[in-house]
């Protein structure tokens, strides 16, 4: 990982709180789990099966039947609970989980996130995603700025198909950190060596900026 | 990383219960009441509560203290026949109650667990346990919509549970408890054997902790945990 | 219990046959379960959270844990396993129970059942008794001929609130066994001792007779 | 009374799969996935199947083999990612695919499970996802209506049953297991540790044996049911 990532990813890290449950989605969100602290009270889901989730395991030390919704292999902690998928989803739906952190396509200023399609070219299904985005007390989003051809992913609206609709509250990048607000995106926090201007030019939607300095991770 | 802890005193669990709240109570019988919580609500007081549960015990027995103390105000269960008392109170105007088939009632309670708004099914269809709910028709068919209960607070026994709210529970008395402790907003568990973090078997668990808001751990288990001899 | 209500729990157990997995009411039917033989191959489901219910223990070895649906204490077969409410009555509609054999206050001879709510005397409650009659793949019923004013039982129609319509297939009775056909009741058998001519006076609907002997039990 | 015994041969438990048939199959990813089951279906041959699971395993592994073989007509399922043999299929229309979010397909299999016709929730309103279903209204809210699933056959693993087809799956290996068990008129379970009946803990079975038609006692794991290495 870059280091740029590195600082996003250990950056969304300080998000989880003490006592909360905690959803990791697919890619970049798993490696959040690298920066919980190991005395920090805080249980994460995985929505294939577990309340618990420990650290990732090497080959040498999988077990078979223990793995996350990305397919990697994973311990438990003390005090896991193995459930089944109608189970898994009633945590979710239901209001259970505090905090989910996902990828992301798109993000507008309203908080619609895109994440599961890109008609012709990309739609191996939505998984879990619908409802993590849906449910979730508090949704964030941790994605690099723009795409790999340099387009912007925070946009006015999502021109692809919505996971879900006005969820996100919080998008995490290699470039800044960014809240959705009433008014729109509100630039929060800029990532080392990255200027107001460049955040600007890589966003495709009116960014609020606060008064005063801007804080750094 | 470590699970959170959730072990409170009887008296600060109870506490959470506000008047007028709705409380699903576990058990079916004796079998998975939560004797010591209901005691304690007696003892606290709270009144104007809506209660649902299974049956209603037996006269002088667990939530049939709630109704002899004038703190219910609505019963929604399945049965009241072993609790003659309640059956009067019924029928002299002093205890509303509503009556749900024994399953229905199960993934009602499921169903607000689960996050769902509802369900449809054929029981009923025909009959006057039909009768005022709203009817979806699927390919032609008819079928009842069950809307999924929630409640402000829901009180479960458990025979053994960790802090972070694990529970397992036993025998018959499993029955309502995991599927209330999946529905209200504030989860109460009572268990006679609290363990230490870890010591459950991660496989054998009924009720997965984020569920579970506050443990209480039991010195004593109630009296009325007990045999009944008819 | 009296020899005739004797003999009409031993005759409805001879409606189980190996393999099935039945549900026993509360009331006259849990009866059964004493006149199974320990070899038979059955699994008996109680809604409160049993299959492989055993037989019934006395208060000296009874487990404040371990009752059926109508409070009685049991024991579990080996191979038993406990459930939830939820998963009991999935059982029950889902049509895995072969055959529930439940009490009466009325059956009409389409089948219909009443059994849960005397209006302005008895409502107690439906319990599990609706999703029993209503899906279980054969539902008998087991009831004294007449109710204890010596009106009869078996009706063309109900009077009181119905419990499910058109469900029951045979009736056990103390006088007699009667199945439920598409052209009403018909008498499959007589108790010792009684008259077809009792039969038909006990009974509040027409009754197809068998020709030559009737058999008795 | 003892509880019937429902032990077959593998041959003879997917000999029961006819052409044409839906069939429920358990796993998420490697973990769960009846591979030993799946492989004699792969044998016997049967064709124009409609497959109901939540991914596709991996090219070359699991459901893929009967996807080569041509044996399948359509697939429900929540997510292909793993499998780029599976896109190739749906892209190219060799494989029709229902997509499906993944606690809604478990709760449509769970209602099928139950003996109810569906479900109602807010889950996918307002996107693609909740376009041509039926909307329901509650209370002036509108919710998508969810039908149930049930298959003519399932296909589970289970890491320990007993002969009356009591099932315990192990660590993330539950997933849809016990969900697809109850929801199938013909369900056949797998398992490599087929115990005494009575040596299971009673209160420690995810799936009662009374929703298992078949149960196969493994001489030995497929190979394939082992640490992937990526």
């Amino acid at each position: 990982m870059s280091d740029a990532r590195q600082r996003m990813v250990a950056r969304a890290a300080r998000a989880i709180e003490p006592g909360m449950l905690v959803n990791l989605g697919i890619g970049l969100p798993t490696r959040v789990v690298n920066y919980l602290s190991s005395d920090m009270e805080v249980g994460l889901h995985t929505e294939n099966g577990l309340v618990g989730v420990g650290p990732t395991q090497d080959y040498d030390h999988a077990d078979r039947d223990l793995i996350d919704a990305g397919g990697a292999y994973i311990s438990a902690l003390p005090g896991g609970a193995f459930i089944d998928s109608a189970v898994s989803f009633a945590i979710v739906r239901s209001g259970r989980l505090d905090l989910t952190m996902l990828g992301a396509f798109e993000v507008a200023q309203n908080g619609d996130l895109a994440n599961w399609k890109i008609p012709g070219k990309f739609s191996p299904g939505v998984g879990g995603g619908i409802e993590l985005a849906q449910k979730a007390a508090h949704v964030m989003v941790l994605t690099t700025h723009t795409d790999r051809k340099g387009n912007p992913k925070l946009l006015e609206r999502c021109s692809l198909p919505l996971t879900a609709k006005g969820s996100v509250e919080r998008i995490f990048t290699d470039m800044a950190v960014v809240d959705v607000t009433p008014e729109g995106f509100a630039l929060k926090e800029l990532a080392e060596g990255v200027s107001l201007d460049d955040v600007i030019a890589a966003t495709g939607a009116p960014l609020i900026i606060p008064e005063g300095d801007i804080p750094t991770f | 990383m470590r699970l959170p802890q959730k072990e409170r005193s009887i008296e600060d669990a109870v506490a959470q219960i506000s008047d007028g709240a709705s409380i699903m109570v576990g058990g079916f019988g004796v079998p998975g009441t939560p004797f010591n919580l209901i005691a304690e609500l007696v003892r606290q007081g709270q009144k104007d509560l809506t209660l649902v549960k299974n049956d209603a015990n037996e006269a002088g027995m667990g939530i049939d203290h709630l109704l002899a103390n004038g703190q219910v105000r609505k019963l929604i269960v399945t049965h009241l026949g072993l609790n003659g008392h309640a059956i009067e109170m019924m029928n002299s105007g002093a205890l509303e109650v509503e009556f749900c088939a024994q399953g229905i009632l199960a993934e009602r309670i499921r169903a607000g667990g689960a996050g769902l708004a509802g369900f449809i099914s054929d029981i009923g269809i025909g009959t006057e346990l039909a009768e005022g709910k709203q009817i979806v028709s699927v390919d032609g068919k008819d079928f009842v919509l069950e809307t999924a209960l929630r409640t402000d607070v829901a009180l479960v026994h458990a025979e053994q549970c960790d802090a972070y709210g694990n529970l397992c529970f036993a025998k018959t008395a499993r029955n309502f408890n995991p599927l209330m402790a999946m529905a209200a907003d504030c989860v109460i568990a009572e268990s006679q054997n609290c363990l230490p973090i870890g010591d459950l078997d991660p496989d054998a668990i009924h009720t997965p902790g984020p569920f579970v808001d506050h443990v209480v751990a039991l010195k004593d288990l109630h009296k009325e945990y007990a045999i009944v001899r008819r």
